[in-house]
């Protein structure tokens, strides 16, 4: 999981890459089996620890998920957080600072 | 990966006209670009690179790619190129698998087990190929040719290139022969003119989004011959790597920027 | 400079096609269904590469006068289901190694055609082939005509890029006749 | 954009389980509805106007379903969240965005989308929805063989 942030004019836009099947339970391996229903449900983002966005999300959104989000305003040290929650109640999170 | 079996797009009206269709996908392939993981490869790449492995415990941090051991910035872009220990003109994947062998002390049979991965898990040639060309980003590609055996691997590449061989009767030539041609929506670089070889040179290895799947030129010679009905081409193997050869040599020039995004 | 020299005159130091057959034979093995019996070129193959697809016409006509002698016309008449005949068009199997021997081949026509005006997904290699029927007619002598030369295109044009989809082994009797009703049969979309 | 100054941050990747912040349930009912209809009714969205202002930037052919880019923003004052849907897709609601003090209304994600079809997108602003539609047509790129 990566994130990369870079100061627009009046705004932070924040890239996040995660590394996740997103299995749709569509779909059968190599030898023929389903594989197993896999994907993000819950994504957050914090800006300073406090949630500046809230997404629910689906099988639909592509493998290897990538988001680009805006956010207010935005300076160097801002402490940007990023976690997701996926349908086996796994999860992740990534902190990185504004450089 | 896919959703759904695909369902080719049959629709009413075939509006678009062949420009039309041409100039949307580059804006897919241009947006595609922007929202590629390609980057979380690169950093498996770069543990795979540092990680002890083989019977010697031993990472591939000091294996020499031609600028000295251990030296990543601008390898990528300087090959296929003639190694004295080797005595032969290597690509990277061929040059990797070299010090898989006598940094690490692995055999061939275990190193080259599974050279083409998958999307669940990549090989180790594409995590290592999609790192190491990251470290050439902006430096100009500019194979080997000075050196006796290196003419010879340029010159076999660029017979390789024309000759029809196959059940099917194909060359390289037979589809990146002519301007303007595409198989299905797929256009075909003329990749033995400068001009085409130079973006596509300077942008594989690459992350292809259909697939989530890192492919790199051995692949790609592999995948080719496939199609053209062809036996397998041996990984890495002389005619492969003449091949890769020939495209760069005819690239030079182009500063690399890669590890590239593909459809 | 002399790099620029070397390259321009390189022709003569360049591998000849006896010399890269042999390497193949080191380079390649077998897999699947692709046996190395591939890697031998045949004289159809051997002129094309050795002319880079300009042969000398007397020499093209007699290699294209034997290539005739092996298309094999069926039985009865040569024009199949069109229906058929675009699952045909559509399919790009066959002859690879991860193509099971035995199942059936498709020709890949879309790859390099255009042909349904509904298919957006063509290819422009070869010439697009909308409205065929419409425009050539869809009499026995054209129809014996789009047989032979989807069997072997090589029977008209020596080197051309088109596969021998008949003489492969890649497409049968009725497949070929599919793909003639897709060209010729009014009621095809080709033909709309 | 052009003015992006682009900083690569150093990227502390790990995984924690620690309790994550409270979560807008997932709204199993709107990602499970078979039909657009279903699904907004399960999201308690009522009829939306079309908005000019909802902009959808994708591109109109896509090679491959397996990943479709769409870039969504909406200039639609008090916007705080947006909706995906992809009609034809089995499951047409994709995603949903709430956008709390501190963000912008603006996304890019990449999409699986099993056929050419409608995207439509929602925005939600001060209680009221407004959408925007956009066909992509979905083919089968590379070489088919």
């Amino acid at each position: 999981m990566k994130i990369r942030a870079s100061l627009g004019s009046g705004f932070t836009e924040v890239r996040v890459l995660m590394t996740h099947p997103m299995e749709t339970g569509l779909r059968k391996d190599a030898d023929g089996k389903i594989v197993p229903q896999h994907f993000i449900q819950n994504l957050t983002v914090k800006l300073n620890g406090k949630t500046v966005l809230d997404a629910q999300i689906s099988q639909a959104v592509s493998r290897n998920p990538v988001f680009s989000f805006r956010l207010n305003g935005g300076a160097k040290g801002d402490k940007i957080e990023v976690s997701w929650l996926d349908n086996h109640g796994e999860s992740a999170a990534i902190e990185a600072a504004v450089a | 990966m896919r959703f759904i079996a695909f369902a080719a797009a049959l629709f009413a009206s075939c509006a678009a006209s062949a420009q039309d269709v041409g100039k949307e996908i580059q804006r897919y392939r241009q947006m595609v670009a922007e929202g590629s993981p390609a980057e979380l490869f690169e950093l498996q790449g770069e543990e795979l690179w540092k990680k002890a492995q083989g019977p010697k415990n031993v990472s591939l941090e000091r294996c020499d790619l031609g600028e000295g051991p251990g030296v990543l910035k601008g390898a990528y872009a300087h090959l296929p190129r003639y190694f004295k220990d080797a005595d032969r003109v290597m690509d990277l994947e061929s040059r990797l698998l070299y010090c898989m062998s006598t940094l690490q002390g692995r055999s061939r049979e275990e190193a080259t087990a599974r050279v083409f991965g998958s999307a669940d898990r990549p090989s180790e040639f594409e995590l290592l190929s999609i790192y190491i060309a990251g470290q050439s980003r902006g430096v100009k590609i500019e194979p080997g040719l000075s050196q006796p055996k290196e003419k010879a691997s340029y010159e076999l590449g660029r017979a390789l290139y024309f000759h029809r061989v196959g059940a099917w009767d194909f060359s390289c030539a037979s589809c990146h022969g002519d301007e303007g041609k595409r198989i299905r929506l797929q256009e075909l670089p003329v990749l033995y003119k400068p001009q085409y070889a130079r973006p596509v040179m300077a942008s594989w290895p690459a992350y292809r989004v259909s697939t989530s799947q890192v492919i790199t030129l051995q692949w790609r010679m592999n995948d080719c011959y496939r199609q053209m009905r062809m036996p397998e081409p041996t990984f890495a193997s002389e005619t492969t790597v003449a091949l890769i050869h020939f495209l760069t040599v005819t690239a030079r020039g182009e500063p690399y920027h890669g590890p590239g995004n593909k459809r | 400079m002399l790099l620029v020299v070397l390259l321009a005159s390189a022709a003569w130091a360049d591998p000849t096609p006896q010399d890269i057959q042999g390497i193949m034979q080191r380079d390649f093995h077998p897999r699947g269904q692709a046996t190395m019996d591939r890697v031998v070129q045949d004289g159809v193959q051997r002129v094309c590469t050795d002319t880079r697809d300009r042969p000398p016409p007397d020499l093209a006509k007699a290699l294209e006068a034997d290539q005739m002698k092996t298309i094999v016309y069926p039985e009865g008449g040569l024009m199949g289901d069109w229906k058929r005949g675009e699952a045909i068009a559509q399919s790009g199997r066959g002859l690879t190694w991860n193509d099971k021997a035995g199942d059936p081949a498709g020709g890949s026509c879309y790859n390099c055609h255009e042909l349904s005006p509904h298919e957006l997904s063509h290819g422009t290699i070869g010439p697009s082939l909308r409205r065929f029927g419409s425009t050539r007619g869809t009499g026995p002598e054209v129809q014996r005509y789009v047989y032979g030369k989807i069997y072997n295109a090589k029977a008209y044009n020596l080197c051309s890029q088109m596969p021998r989809l008949g003489d492969s082994g890649t497409l049968s009797a009725a497949q070929i006749r599919d793909l003639v009703a897709l060209l010729l049969d009014p009621a095809s979309p080709v033909n709309e | 954009m052009n003015h992006l100054r682009r900083t690569l941050l150093a990227a502390l990747a790990f995984a924690i389980a620690r309790p994550l912040a409270a979560l807008a349930a997932w709204n199993k009912g709107a990602f499970t509805a078979t039909t657009p209809g279903e699904a907004l009714k399960s999201l308690g969205v009522g009829n939306a106007a079309a908005s000019k202002d909802l902009h959808i930037e994708a591109p109109e052919i896509a090679e491959n379903g397996a990943v479709v880019p769409i870039e969504i923003s909406s200039a639609i004052a008090g916007t705080n969240a947006l909706i995906v849907m992809i009609e034809k897709n089995p499951f047409p609601l994709t995603a949903r965005f709430d956008f709390k003090e501190g963000a912008l209304p603006f996304v890019k994600l990449n999409v699986k989308m099993g056929e050419t079809s409608d995207v439509r997108v929602l925005a939600e602003a001060a209680g009221k929805y407004y959408s925007a539609t956009k066909e992509i047509k979905v083919t089968i790129g590379g070489c088919g063989g």
